[in-house]
């Protein structure tokens, strides 16, 4: 079973961003996927976790999630305030939204760490700072657990349509950008600025 | 007492159902002077038991569900109406 | 068709196939995603129903109760401190026969306060005359709806439903769904006509009042109707399971309890986490099974006994408590299998209260305590099993 | 204006365990000639109900449907809505609540279906008073007013806080209708029930029904202290219509101590020191 921590603040779409991965794995790219958010009021700004999980049977697991493999950050600013590493599986993946280094020496040993600057893609592409769809493309890329078109797909099942294609470039844009499912960086990682 | 049947689907009865008519409660009894009543309809509107029904000339009355309270005798403009005792032989019954 | 949702959009769906025809709720965590999205099917035109926008959990139920004795099929949803206002029109539209269906999100009830799962709510409510059907997952959440409505009416039921599902952790949990076609659950549940309704032509009172030579006999058909629901709660399963294929045991759900020494036995969605737990312990050789409880009420006594007769014990894990007693599942157990010869031990355990995570390694613990008592009775000594609280 | 001679001859309430001489019954009965038999009832535990739909007497000619105290109104939208799902819209409904289950418990539920919109009628027939569990003192029941709750002793005069206003509280609403009638005034009180089944959208009436054990008089008086609580100024006759609140006028209002001095819970105001 694979596990996926995200990290963002009400109403970045961290709950979102958790629900697409999900849908996009169980309905178009052959995985049993269940997402949830972390209970309770979601008020706007607070942080706020939701959670994925995947896995190639069927998922009976109803407890909460401990140790992620994959922790996605959609806000660096949480680094300030949250353990957002807390409990990352051995050998575990991060990727924060950030143009900087942002995590200096906190990364658990060994952990691999990432970033993309999704608010940078987002305000190009999206023309607004919403980054979570940026992120689902961009985990799927790094993880290569998803296609990118299974992430497009979801994209569009779940959010409005007015949104749909915008975001759907976004993510494909991410999804590129780190390398395309091969697990290796791609050109524009660690400051991902577009030119 | 209900059916099987009925007790089965819950307490939710045809109604009217009357187990029995409410005239047995009365201590005291209207009786109508046919002569003086003027078929203003008082005594027929203001019966809290509906025991008045609208004639030609005057109200008829009848005393099922007649508990006695004598707003009739009180409204009516005309003292058509009185009360008397149930069962009595008042001569009020026999002027009727 | 396969769709990816959570319980409450499970819920929601659900009602819309059955084509419920007026539904009237008041917001509470984490119920309102529910009949949020029926009011969405509502504005999109998708579903063809009113909406009472009330203004309380007590006028929700007196006013789906109302629609419901004019002849339509009515929904209504609420959660803690919400059915807990309910709570006196629970028992009316039971007493009155009315055959609705409500959603329980559960959540404990305050104080303190808390938003979060467990099963306090729905279980205060397990004598006022509802059927009480808890649910594993959103599909089976989706599922029970559409064939609580076909208990429910059922002419020798009659009796409204509660469809209990986990708060967040069903509730708010997304997950593959198959969404049955409409055309399909309209062959499965017919329109909603009643004997009688609300008409002019022929008036009758609904809910009339019965002395003491009368009330008894009202309550003891009440309750023949609960007890006859088992039967009819199998049947609609089986019928449900032949037209779309799942099936969820009707009453109980048992897994691998043939053979087992110790089995856990509770309701809701911790099942699926119960599961992986007997899988593991099975492989590792320990005689484990599991029961989940489908339906609280009416409580299937002649089910348990004949699931749990054969084991040494019997582990419960309430995610409540009758205070100054012990959880209320495992009093329920108990008295189930009272005579049975060679009853097997209860052990109560209470946990999940206020949404505590309940975790594969507690559910482990609760089954390796449970195996240790049995092997220190083989060891001589009368088997004793303490149960535990999750604190 | 409704005409007497033409209203309807058959009893569509009859036959009722109603104390003899009840005005909360006979307001009932003389609101069902207008509304005619294709009504339906919502009523809640109460003194009517008690007297009109417990077995074995069983008193409506018209469905009626029973629900618990504080919910008349959230059964009257289930019910109007189950009806205009059903394609019965034509059908009045009409809810009928002493005062207890009017301003008290049942106030909450009424504001709801008011605010609502809901196409029925209320009917809060006032007693002034809990008269189905023994005469306690409701928010309906006037200053000075002797009930079990508010007894007259060295330290109690009797109930100490005036009627509670609920015309204004249903005028706040913007409700399309509302009105206040006594069953001392036929005429002027089956003029605004039939108004009130007119006007789409919810109507409130609340009708003055003395009670000749809970008051304290004698049965035969009951319409005659309906039209002294009028005349003597206790009981405006009042009308709340599109935005507007008339009060008939009384002309020479009668001395009050002809309303106090029949009913015994005025007793204590008018004994002499």
């Amino acid at each position: 079973m694979l596990q996926i921590r995200w990290h963002g603040r009400g109403g970045q779409g961290a709950v979102t961003a958790a629900r697409i991965f999900g849908l996009a794995a169980a309905l178009y790219a052959g995985w049993h996927a269940q997402s949830f958010p972390s209970f309770g009021t979601e008020r706007r700004g607070a942080p706020v976790t939701a959670f994925t999980r995947l896995d190639d049977r069927p998922i009976r697991d109803r407890s909460q999630i401990y140790n992620p493999d994959y922790i996605v950050v959609l806000d660096a600013t949480l680094l300030e305030t949250t353990n957002v590493f807390a409990g990352l599986a051995p050998g575990g993946i991060v990727l924060i939204n950030s143009s900087r280094d942002v995590a200096g020496g906190r990364i658990p040993a060994g952990a691999r760490l990432h970033y993309l600057d999704a608010t940078h893609l987002a305000r190009e592409v999206l023309e607004a700072p919403i980054v979570n769809t940026a992120m689902v493309g961009a985990l799927a890329g790094l993880s290569g657990l998803l296609p990118v078109e299974a992430v497009t797909r979801a994209i569009a099942d779940v959010l409005p349509e007015g949104l749909v294609n915008k975001n759907a470039a976004v993510a494909r844009r991410a999804y590129e950008l780190v390398g395309e499912g091969t697990g290796k960086p791609g050109a524009a990682y660690h400051d991902s600025r577009l030119v | 007492m209900l059916r099987e049947e009925e007790l089965k689907k819950g307490p939710n009865l045809y109604t009217p159902f009357l187990g029995t008519t409410t005239g047995s409660w009365r201590l005291l009894r209207p009786v109508l002077d046919r002569e003086r009543c003027n078929n203003c309809l008082a005594c027929w509107l203001f019966c809290p038991e509906g025991c008045f029904r609208r004639g030609e000339e005057a109200v008829t009355l009848n005393l099922d569900f007649c508990k006695g309270c004598g707003i009739c005798v009180t409204e009516c403009p005309r003292q058509a109406l009185a009360l008397v005792e149930e069962g009595s032989n008042d001569a009020r019954l026999l002027e009727r | 068709m396969r769709v990816y949702l959570n319980g409450n959009e499970a819920v929601a769906t659900a009602v819309r196939l059955a084509r419920a025809e007026v539904v009237a709720a008041y917001p509470i965590t984490p119920q309102s995603t529910i009949v949020e999205k029926i009011a969405e099917y509502i504005a999109d035109g998708s579903m063809a129903a009113d909406y009472i926008r009330v203004e309380s959990e007590h006028a929700a139920l007196a006013a789906c109760y109302g629609a419901a004795v004019t002849g339509t099929r009515v929904f209504t949803a609420t959660s803690s401190q919400g059915l807990a206002y309910m709570f006196e029109m629970l028992h009316y539209v039971s007493g009155c026969r009315v055959p609705l269906v409500m959603a329980v999100a559960n959540r404990g009830l305050a104080a303190p306060w808390t938003i979060w799962a467990d099963h306090q709510d729905a279980i205060a409510c397990r004598d006022t005359g509802w059927i009480q059907l808890y649910v594993e997952t959103a599909q089976e959440a989706l599922d029970t709806c559409l064939q609580a409505y076909k208990i429910a009416a059922h002419p020798e039921v009659l009796t409204p439903v509660m469809v209990c599902l986990d708060g967040y952790v069903l509730s708010h949990t997304e997950e593959i769904v198959d969404v049955p076609e409409q055309e399909a659950v309209d062959g499965f549940l017919p329109p909603y006509r009643p004997e009688y309704a609300v008409d002019p032509a022929r008036p009758m009172v609904f809910g009339i009042g019965a002395g003491p030579e009368l009330y008894p006999a009202f309550k003891y058909y009440q309750h023949q109707a609960m007890l006859r629901a088992q039967e009819v709660i199998e049947d609609v399963d089986g019928e449900f399971a032949a037209l779309f294929g799942r099936s969820y045991g009707g009453l109980v759900d048992p897994y691998y309890c043939d053979g087992a020494e110790v089995i856990l036995v509770l309701m809701g969605a911790t099942a699926g986490t119960a599961r992986e737990v007997v899988d593991d312990l099975r492989r590792q050789g320990e005689p484990v099974g599991f029961l989940r409880l489908r339906s609280f009420r009416p409580f299937p006594v002649a089910a348990l006994r004949a699931a749990l007769a054969g084991t040494r014990v019997v582990a419960v894990l309430d995610r409540d408590c009758s205070f100054g007693y012990e959880g209320v599942l495992a009093t329920e157990v108990k008295a189930a299998l009272q005579g049975v010869p060679g009853a097997p031990v209860v052990a109560g355990f209470t946990g999940g209260l206020g949404g505590r995570d309940i975790r594969p390694e507690d559910l482990a613990g609760i089954f390796r305590h449970c195996l240790e008592a049995v092997r220190h009775r083989n060891r001589g000594e009368g088997l004793v099993v303490s149960g535990g609280w999750q604190k | 204006m409704v005409k007497i001679k033409e209203l309807l001859d058959n009893e569509l309430v009859q036959g009722s365990y109603a104390c003899a001489g009840c005005g909360g019954i006979l307001a009932v009965r003389m609101a069902l000639k207008v509304l005619g038999p294709e009504t339906v009832i919502v009523t809640t535990p109460s003194c009517l109900l008690g007297v009109t739909t417990f077995y074995p007497q069983l008193a409506f000619k018209v469905p009626c449907v029973n629900v618990t105290f504080p919910s008349t109104a959230a059964a009257i939208s289930g019910v109007v809505a189950g009806l205009r799902r059903r394609g019965k819209s034509g059908v009045k409904v009409v809810g009928l609540a002493g005062d207890g289950g009017t301003v008290d418990i049942g106030l909450q539920a009424l504001s709801g279906a008011i605010e609502r919109g809901d196409n029925f009628i209320f009917i809060c027939y006032d007693n002034e008073a809990y008269m189905n569990t023994g005469v306690q003192r409701s928010g309906a029941t006037p200053l000075g007013a002797r009930t079990t709750t508010t007894p007259v002793g060295r330290a109690g005069r009797g109930e100490n806080r005036p009627k509670k206003d609920m015309l204004a509280i249903v005028a706040a609403h913007n409700v399309p209708y509302a009105a206040t009638a006594s069953i001392g005034y036929p005429q002027d009180y089956l003029t605004k029930v039939q108004k009130a089944m007119e006007i789409e959208g919810p109507a409130y009436i609340q009708v003055l029904a003395p009670c000749p054990p809970g008051w304290g008089y004698s049965s035969h008086l009951t319409v005659k202290l309906a039209r002294l609580a009028v005349q003597t100024g206790q009981w405006p006759l009042a009308e709340y219509e599109r935005g507007r609140l008339t009060v008939k006028e009384v002309a020479n209002p009668r001395p009050l101590k002809e309303y106090l001095a029949p009913q015994a819970r005025f007793a204590h105001l008018l004994a002499s020191k």
